[in-house]
């Protein structure tokens, strides 16, 4: 059975480590936060410049000046701090994140990230933070569906759509399999509902088993 | 000195054709709206706008980019679910757009405020962003040069101020304002209201007066 | 996750030889005593340390000098009243110093917290401290080009933190202590207390957590 | 009659706009602030993050955690704020400030600033922030004795000691003298004491009286 996405996200949460300063994006990654384990002490950053950013608000919790980087209405934990822009992504583009959470259009087997641009000539251009996110964290994990609508891969050997970094991405959590990305190449770490046969067939990038490439690579 | 102002209209009052502004506000956290209105009132056009998005709804920057009387807008996210001002009259050519990934906007208003003449940064290297721009390897990294990004006046949505301009914020509202206050020429500045000087804690001053031109509350 | 030690030795226990080591105050202000005194008893030495002063009458880093620990030091200002250790030893040839003016000193450390690989600055140029450096002409100024410093560790002196690592200061003790809690691999803070999570109010935190590796209180 | 210290502070001091965001460096010209009219609205900038400084602190107003850029002990007036090193410096390099008045060793005719070195063989370089307050303030004005003791001339064609910062001084305040100095040369624009031929007499720097210079350099 392939993963919903309340499942993908809680794949994501579980290589999460505890004590983890993590930038979820905006859109589906910041599902991830309904799946850490209480007492985690994971610290959630908004590049809208916010640490130990809490769930989304609702009710009279709603606060106008209270946003995430998705403009949703979120909520204050103990021990939050607020920065201005500056200073947040001095935060992101310096390292101290462990770990970020990006959706993706594409992904290289070497790491590369295609998630702000098709490249379609009549779409607007947007971009926000996906950059800095992307070349700041320690580790950079992308959360997708491993197949568009249309049914072509999105883990590929080469991005076709315009880049948003090089060589960032380590890890890609999909609905039907967890990879390994980066120098090396595409490593299957983990399949829901398929083998990495089926997924060898499918895929046009060069495809590794996690025993073939040594190591422990699922390990945080 | 900071000037107490009396309305909107007044502390936008010399703004002038052709200026570059610098918008604060993430969404409508922290976006200057009642400084915008007044700008749309006085007249000034063909404004260069620095500002993270590109309006939202059918007011603030929205209403100023409704008008024309934006030539170019400078911002990181353009697209948004509610940015049907702004991308109406992009698809129809009537205005200018260059993106700019966040943290380079943030970065580069900060090093004109602060007197950098260009900076190596690590954003964008290899995507079309980085196009045509230097770039250079530092020990084993490759960065490319970004330069300042000044303002002739920003518009600034903070939470209080004293009497001699000293501001802070409220929350994420804070985002682009503290930056955006040190990048301009002239600084203007909305808050929900303006007490007595000695009021706010000298620790969590955030803007210091220096950068703080004219204030109103709104 | 940040540490809350039972002493200043365990904070600095993991100071290696060799190590930068950025030690924040100007003057005696804002300076992190008892982790320098804890530093002395630890033993590390081969140091190469980077302060804004080279150490004031025989305390603190002054002490650390007079030890031999320090091979280099990296400040702006080594020549005080009080600075007779620092001075006695670079006479007689036995600390190497590089002297960086102020504020680049500030800004190196800012850049290597914030990711920049090199800035263009204007301080210094046509002076002895800018020879050998590259300089470049941007809109009709000149600038230098001048590089991060990186601290493996460093040692702050701030005023109250809370359990999670968030830090205030206190008046002008503030100084390089917020910027050296980014430039470094390891961060340790002596404070003058430890309160629970959420007794400091989250706009009037200087440092946040992330930034802060070990918290002893003195 | 020559100027004491103190009238040469008043000289200073009265052409500091009121309003001004003004820094005193250390040592003589923080005599300054005593001259500051009241109501002034003048405000002090210390180098070591502290906009709105008062006066030196005495008896139990001392206190270890609040200096000024000589690690003198002073005080907070209403409205001050604090910053960290970095945000001080930008600040002062962003050319956010009014005035800067520092002493000198030698300044050129054309404005170049010799103060933070004699070039003595033997001397420990200390350079502190002056680099960054001569090139960062709007206006950089000197204060200074015009000779040295031994009677050499501080006002000089071409500085001899190790540059601060170049062409950066726009006014310099002497015992005997205030001068213009830039790309236009020295100008004198007032005397105590003494006469242009005079100093035109002891300085190698070639000297212009204001009239010839034109314009009206004395208005701030």
């Amino acid at each position: 059975m392939s993963l919903t996405r309340d499942e993908m996200a809680a794949m994501v949460a579980r290589d999460i480590p505890a004590g983890s300063f993590v930038n979820l994006g905006i859109g589906q990654p910041t599902l991830v936060a309904d799946f850490l384990p209480e007492g985690s002490g994971v610290v959630l950053h908004t590049e809208n410049g916010m640490l130990n950013m809490g769930p989304a608000a609702v009710g009279d919790a709603v606060d106008q000046d209270l946003t995430n980087a998705g403009k949703i209405p979120v909520t204050e934990l103990p021990g939050a701090s607020y920065f201005h822009h500056a200073d947040s992504f001095a935060m992101m583009r310096g390292g101290h994140l462990d770990v970020c959470v990006l959706g993706a259009f594409q992904v290289a087997g070497n790491g590369d990230l295609a998630n702000w641009h098709t490249g379609a000539a009549d779409a607007i251009p947007a971009v926000g933070g996906a950059m800095d996110l992307a070349i700041g964290a320690k580790r950079v994990f992308v959360m997708m569906t491993l197949f568009a609508k249309d049914g072509s891969p999105k883990l590929v050997p080469s991005c076709t759509y315009p880049l948003t970094g090089v060589g960032c991405v380590d890890r890609v959590y999909t609905d039907v399999a967890t990879f390994q990305v980066g120098p090396e190449g595409a490593v299957l770490l983990e399949t829901f509902g398929t083998t990495f046969d089926e997924l060898a067939a499918r895929l046009d990038v060069p495809l590794r088993r996690a025993e073939e490439a040594g190591g422990d690579p699922g390990s945080s | 000195m900071t000037l107490i102002c009396e309305s909107a209209a007044e502390a936008v009052a010399e703004v002038e054709d052709g200026s570059t502004v610098l918008i604060g506000g993430f969404g409508m956290a922290g976006m200057p709206v009642a400084l915008i209105d007044a700008l749309i009132d006085q007249g000034a056009t063909d404004l260069t706008v620095v500002s993270n998005n590109a309006g939202n709804g059918d007011t603030g920057l929205a209403a100023l980019l409704a008008q024309g009387r934006v030539r170019k807008m400078v911002c990181s996210f353009p697209r948004q679910a509610d940015s049907y001002v702004f991308d109406g009259l992009y698809r129809a050519g009537r205005v200018e757009l260059e993106v700019v990934p966040q943290g380079n906007l943030a970065e580069r208003m900060r090093a004109a405020g602060a007197g950098i003449g260009a900076f190596f940064c690590p954003t964008g290297v290899g995507t079309p962003l980085a196009e045509g721009k230097e770039t250079r390897e530092i020990d084993g990294r490759t960065y490319v040069l970004e330069h300042p990004i000044r303002g002739d006046v920003a518009l600034v949505g903070a939470h209080v101020a004293d009497r001699m301009g000293n501001l802070v914020y409220r929350k994420t509202a804070r985002n682009f304002g503290p930056v955006m206050a040190t990048a301009a020429t002239t600084t203007i500045v909305q808050v929900a209201r303006v007490v007595e000087t000695g009021e706010l804690d000298p620790e969590a001053v955030v803007t210091p007066s220096i950068y703080v031109d004219r204030v109103v509350a709104v």
